[in-house]
């Protein structure tokens, strides 16, 4: 049943396709043999992030830090002695000039990669014409997981890696009963979701949860609501700069019970924004943040030094940044794999397993590109919040993802999908 | 005696539309054959991005019908462009075929009509005019917003096409039209003929409309309602008519813009893109059918470009460009530059007649 | 008082007034006769300041005010009743005499027991919205707002037209004996002929945006003649 | 279980949202008939204003009216070099509005950076039972219930509010009565932007300090004005009052998606049932009763 279900899903994934297809009329050149194999041509990377618009907050240190990638391999001589150019527009975090720009970058400006967006909704935006063109595409964000695209190397944290780090440190803690609160769109759904298989996996249950429509600002009915549950602690997915607004209320409010999320503190830093004690007792499940102790990352002349050496005014420096550094630098390990910047070539070399020492992983460990689906086991932390805004680690352990490989099978080593996943496929595999 | 000329752009022509001369024919004719010629020059990329400019222009030009000729100040022509984008790709997907794409197109403009109708009906018939209207067209615009960001559980999905909230909807299938097996599919360079096609005959057919008994009650509408009323038109049906009209023009802009993307979400109803109608024509020029469409593509290829140079400064340049147009072109560009040029001596007849001095003399006493 | 010398006024480049030039002294009565479609609304609008002259120019009290706003027109004493009465009418009677009380900003005090004396039902009435009042109640709120500020020059547009006889006749008493009492000098325009014999000292008839004649009181007197200027 | 409590605190909480995000547009549209587009900027601009006097050390009370007096003087400015000019243009007054909000927000980014750390909520909580509510959030109410009774007392009690009526019924007239029309334009205009940065300035503190967080008030601005009508200050109040009531009373029971449904659907109601909107409804029965009674 389930998996018939699935292929049927698949079937109607790739008639989709067709349809897609049979109306593009040759397409332009992009994708698979676009860039010259030899010589000292410029190897062209797109960048395209928010620096203006709604996600400036949050994309303005991804376009800083790709930035500051390129130029660190530049002067180190390039890749396999290229030199790398940059096309970075401002998409103005507004969807339509995204596709309009993913367009240009592969058609117009011949990009060998590309990276591209925040949001889940730009990244499905832009997906069409990803696969159309087959272009190599990098989406660096935390997000809900389940993309299992041959073009697409979503290298950011899933959802389930997330709150796999966060929750059971948190039931162990704490206890048993939990309350969700998440955005009312895709992203928050299903980490919603997440939390409630992770919830299962661990001997604890969701008391309720609520979806909270990204226009909220007044969060004085979800604070009783909370209070009358009485959980132990809640799982918090709310996004942007309008739900920031639960935590000052909550504070205000005295609600005091322990928070685990998987998006607050790491991508907008709230910590550092936000009058203490707002963020008191926050636990977030991250790969990544300004504050992690790894040597590479605050040691002198780490990340941290070299990232506010070329951006002395940026305020902070976030989890989407570190990915976007780091799978630079992955690509650029593909490319010398492969010997050419022919994008298929490219992605097979990324398929064969790549890894890196991301500032995000302890002296000594890597972290690990997995082939199969295109997709990172990321060393994960659960960090802090106290009273007065510090944050400080309390775990960390390697999470691979287990969600595309363990569970629904995605191999794009042996078959090229593109197509989303979501929880529900969880419950249909686990029958 | 009419000649030949007549015959053929006589009902084109009238007091209602600038650009009454065989001048202005010869250089339409050759502006469109340039434009028809100009995929076969540039890129597909560049021809794909121009139709996307060239469809915004048809939205333009459902707004420049509506409020500079009836008056009628719609800040919601978006609700029917979004209402059409979606309603296109909920039934191309669940159809699934060329067939079902092909019918996809009539239901999605008929439902935009359907929507404007209703809320046209519901505002004229309700006594609302004047600045309300925009306010109230306003108001449903972000409502639609507020709703379709919420639209992200399972509960909305319609067939087998969830609406997808925030996120939008994907998949939405290139326009085709046809039969399997005998379809004829727009993507590239024929795209782009095809939308310059529908803006041409759009263009034409309103030429014709507003040139007609029926446009002249329009701008008597927008002149003077009461007097229209006393002349014996039901000026509530004048405004209801057109504001339908409008209204399926945009929903045709939509479906367009939803094939162009494969793509919709419910930014479509943002204020910003709400707002992104009333500055096409205010530039180009409210009473001119072709002002809208050419400051359109001029806007949206200049705004393109501030975004590509990546610079911090490019929403100032064009809030302070939009701004400067606003004040010291009132009546909009095309307007401006015909008035000064060609249309001196033609304007200067125009004006006399509409407003005789005696007649105003009337209304003062 | 009040002259005006060559005026010519229009909407746009259109001249509606053409090469006006009346006199009006210190105490007078003037009216202004003309058919509709003759210019009078257009020249009272001149007069106050609601429409700028393309040409000419208008002199009050020995001093050129031609570039000057209504507002400013009004402050200098300038009282204005305008056609078709035009009262504020989500104003009480009460308000809309006191937005008016900034008329001739020379004034020692206000005239509200004066246009009390004569008009007793806007006090029985000052709490009232002026909207809801009658054609000719509202008249009388737009002749007591204009007088209250105790202007020096009162323009009176068309007073008789759409009101009950009654009221009509009250307000040909009135205005003489406001003149009478208070010094105010007064120019209106009429159609009414009851209205105009009633209250004129002398007339200027308007045709075409022009003056065509001037009538003194004997010719004021005599039907005939004055209704050559009056018949539509 | 609805407890009583909760659900009067929520009812305050969205009643002096509504009625402080609705109060400035709604005086500058009710008084002028201009649309302001940049309304959420000029809310930006008092919560900015005020965010930046809190940083730089000034007390929250001190800071508060720094915000509302930038707004104002920026309402000022731009009141005389662009919206005067656009009186009679309705549409054009937005499309100008709207590209001065366009160029604000962007300025603001550029000059003051993607977001300023924010001021904590102050005054604490209330509690009760199990339960808590924010004080300041509860207290806020009451400052919407003064910023109506004084923009009640200005427009309805004092020569300036009266002949600023004056003008908006009928311009010509009124500055044939000595009105200086283009004042009392200016000082309304300056009116609504003072109160738009009141009100950035008192939410300052509940917020995420972003160059976009004016768009957050929009969707309520715009339906309390809608469906308050056409009188402007007991229009804003009745929305505050019935939207505040359904939005609290379905965001009690079924949560905050529920309740922001509920609104925007009883708003839809309100619309097609009441053309003239809620005060247009309340003075129409006012007006009859009136009438029996004379």
């Amino acid at each position: 049943m389930s998996e018939r279900s699935r292929r049927a899903f698949l079937a109607t994934g790739t008639a989709l396709a067709t349809v897609g297809l049979a109306g593009c009329s040759g397409g332009g050149g992009g994708g698979g043999g676009s860039a010259g194999e030899s010589g000292d041509e410029p190897i062209t990377i797109g960048v395209l992030e928010d620096r203006s618009g709604n996600f400036a907050l949050v994309g303005d240190p991804k376009h800083k830090a790709t930035l500051l990638a390129i130029e660190e391999i530049n002067e180190a001589g390039g890749i396999n002695g290229r030199q790398i150019e940059v096309f970075d527009p401002d998409p103005q975090s507004d969807n339509q000039r995204y596709k309009e720009l993913t367009e240009r970058a592969i058609q117009q400006e011949d990009v060998d990669v590309l990276w591209a967006g925040y949001s889940s909704a730009t990244r499905e935006t832009i997906r069409p014409t990803i696969d159309r063109e087959d272009q190599l595409y990098f989406y660096t964000t935390q997000y809900e997981g389940g993309v299992c695209d041959h073009n697409v190397f979503a290298v950011g944290p899933t959802a389930r890696q997330q709150l796999g780090a966060v929750l059971p440190y948190l039931v162990d803690e704490y206890g048993t009963d939990i309350y969700t609160i998440a955005a009312d769109y895709n992203f928050g759904q299903l980490s919603a979701d997440w939390v409630k298989v992770l919830a299962s996996e661990n001997g604890a249950n969701v008391l309720d949860e609520e979806f909270i429509p990204l226009s909220e600002t007044d969060f004085g009915s979800v604070i009783n609501r909370i209070q009358e549950a009485d959980p132990d602690f809640v799982m918090s997915m709310l996004v942007g700069a309008n739900h920031t607004a639960f935590y000052e209320q909550k504070a205000s409010a005295g609600l005091e019970v322990p928070i685990g999320t998987s998006t607050a503190m790491a991508q907008g830093y709230e910590h550092r924004r936000l009058d203490a004690p707002a963020m008191s007792n926050i636990f977030a499940g991250v790969n990544y943040m300004e504050e992690i102790p790894t040597t590479r990352n605050t040691d002198d002349g780490g990340f941290v030094d070299r990232y506010f050496e070329m951006w002395p005014d940026a305020p902070y420096l976030n989890e989407e940044a570190q990915t976007n550094y780091f799978s630079v630098y992955m690509y650029k390990q593909a490319v010398e794999q492969a010997g050419t910047t022919d994008q298929e070539e490219v992605k097979a070399a990324l398929e064969s397993g790549i890894t890196y020492g991301a500032p995000e992983a302890p002296e000594g460990e890597e972290i690990a590109l997995d082939g199969a689906t295109h997709h990172v086991d990321h060393h994960m932390w659960v960090m802090r919040c106290d009273d007065q805004h510090n944050v400080e680690a309390v775990e960390n352990r390697v999470i691979p993802e287990q969600f595309l490989s363990g569970t629904v099978g995605c191999d794009l080593t042996q078959e090229d999908e593109e197509t989303q996943y979501t929880p529900q496929d969880y419950y249909e595999e686990a029958g | 005696m009419t000649s030949p000329y007549e015959r053929l752009f006589g009902r084109f022509e009238g007091p209602n539309t600038i650009g009454n001369t065989r001048v202005f024919w010869a250089g339409l004719t050759v502006a469109l054959a340039l434009a028809a010629a100009y995929p076969l020059v540039v890129s597909a990329y560049t021809a794909g991005n121009t139709a996307l400019f060239m469809l915004y222009g048809l939205l333009a030009m459902s707004l420049s019908l509506v409020w500079g000729y009836a008056g009628v100040l719609s800040f919601g022509q978006v609700v029917f462009f979004g209402f059409a984008g979606y309603t296109f790709g909920i039934v191309s997907i669940n159809l699934g075929s060329t067939l079902g794409v092909t019918m996809a197109i009539p239901v999605a403009v008929l439902v935009a009509t359907v929507v404007a109708f209703l809320l046209g009906y519901f505002m004229f018939y309700g006594d609302v005019s004047g600045v309300f209207v925009a306010i109230i067209t306003l108001v449903v615009t972000l409502v639609m917003q507020t709703f379709m960001a919420q639209t992200a559980g399972d509960e909305w999905t319609i067939g087998e096409v969830p609406l997808g909230g925030f996120n939008g909807m994907p998949g939405i299938p290139n326009l085709a039209v046809g039969t399997e097996g005998a379809a004829v599919s727009f993507s590239g360079a024929s795209f782009y003929w095809l939308v310059l096609t529908i803006l041409v005959v759009s263009y034409l057919g309103l030429r014709l409309l507003v040139n007609g008994r029926f446009g002249y009650a329009m701008v008597a509408v927008r002149e003077d309602e009461d007097r229209v009323e006393m002349l014996g038109y039901d000026i509530r049906r004048v405004k209801l008519v057109v504001f339908t009209l409008g209204g399926g023009l945009a929903g045709l802009s939509g479906v367009l813009y939803a094939s162009w993307g494969n793509y919709i979400d419910p930014s479509v109803y943002s204020l910003a893109f709400a707002t992104l109608p009333v500055v096409w024509v205010t530039v180009g020029g409210r009473e001119s059918l072709l002002g809208g469409v050419l400051a359109t593509v001029a806007i949206e290829w200049f705004r393109q470009q501030l975004a590509i140079t990546g610079s911090a400064w490019a929403t100032v340049v064009v809030g302070t460009l939009l701004l400067i147009v606003v004040l010291a072109l009132p009546e909009g560009i095309v307007p401006f530059v015909h008035r000064k040029t060609v249309g001196f001596v033609e304007g200067r007849r125009m004006v006399g007649e509409d407003t005789p001095a005696a007649d105003r003399e009337g209304t003062a006493e | 008082m009040l002259t005006t010398t060559d005026l010519t006024v229009g909407y746009g480049d259109t001249p509606i007034l053409r090469d006006v030039s009346l006199t009006v002294d210190d105490g007078e009565i003037v009216g202004i006769v003309g058919k509709n479609g003759a210019g009078k609304t257009t020249l009272m609008k001149a007069l106050i300041g609601l429409l700028d002259p393309i040409d000419g120019s208008v002199t009050y009290d020995g001093t050129e005010i031609t570039d000057w706003a209504a507002d400013e027109r009004a402050r200098a004493g300038v009282g204005y009743i305008p056609q078709s009465r035009d009262v504020f009418p989500d104003l009480t009677v009460e308000q809309n005499l006191l937005v008016a009380e900034g008329v001739n900003a020379d004034a020692e005090d206000l005239l509200y027991g004066t246009v009390y004396d004569y008009f007793p039902i806007l006090e029985e009435r000052a709490s009232q919205k002026a909207g809801t009042m009658s054609g000719g109640q509202q008249q009388m709120l737009a002749i007591a707002r204009a007088l209250v500020g105790n202007p020096d020059l009162l323009l009176l547009d068309e007073p008789s037209e759409g009101i009950q006889p009654s009221i009509v006749q009250q307000i040909t008493e009135d205005i003489p004996s406001i003149n009478e009492e208070l010094g105010t000098t007064i120019l209106f325009v009429e159609q009414n002929l009851g209205v105009i014999q009633g209250m004129a000292e002398r007339c200027y008839a308007i045709e075409r945006g022009t003056i065509v004649d001037e009538l003194g009181a004997d010719r004021l007197a005599d039907d005939g003649a004055l209704a050559e200027f009056i018949a539509v | 279980m609805v407890n009583v409590v909760n659900l009067l605190f929520q009812f305050l909480d969205s009643f002096a949202f509504i009625v402080l995000a609705a109060i400035g547009l709604a005086i500058i549209f009710g008084m002028m008939g201009v649309i302001n587009l940049a309304h959420g900027e000029f809310i930006m601009v008092g919560a900015y204003g005020t965010t930046l006097a809190y940083n730089a050390g000034a007390p929250l009370l001190l800071s508060i009216p720094v915000g509302v007096l930038a707004t104002t003087v920026m309402g000022l400015v731009l009141e005389r070099s662009v919206v005067r000019r656009l009186y009679d243009r309705p549409l054009d007054s937005m499309v100008a509005t709207f590209a001065l909000g366009l160029a604000l927000t962007q300025l603001t980014r550029i000059v003051f950076g993607n977001s300023l750390s924010s001021i904590g909520i102050p005054l604490g909580s209330v509690q009760y039972g199990q339960f808590s509510y924010s004080m300041y959030r509860v207290l806020l109410s009451s400052v919407a219930l003064a910023v109506l009774a004084a923009a009640y007392v200005v427009f309805t009690r004092t020569e300036f509010g009266i002949r600023a009526r004056a003008t908006i019924q009928d311009a010509d007239t009124a500055s044939a009565m000595g009105v200086e029309t283009d004042r009392m334009y200016t000082v309304t205009f300056g009116i609504g932007s003072a109160l738009a940065g009141l009100t950035g300035a008192l939410y300052a503190p509940t917020m995420s300090i972003v160059p976009g967080m004016g768009s957050s008030f929009l969707v309520e601005a715009f339906v309390a004005v809608v469906t308050g009508g056409a009188s402007v200050l007991l229009g804003t109040t009745l929305a505050g009052g019935g939207l505040g009531l359904v939005n609290a009373l379905f965001s009690n029971v079924y949560g905050t998606f529920i309740g922001q449904i509920a609104l925007l659907f009883v708003a839809v109601l309100i619309l097609r049932f009441l053309p003239n909107g809620l005060s247009g409804a309340v003075e129409g029965v006012r007006e009859r009763m009136e009438r029996e009674n004379t």
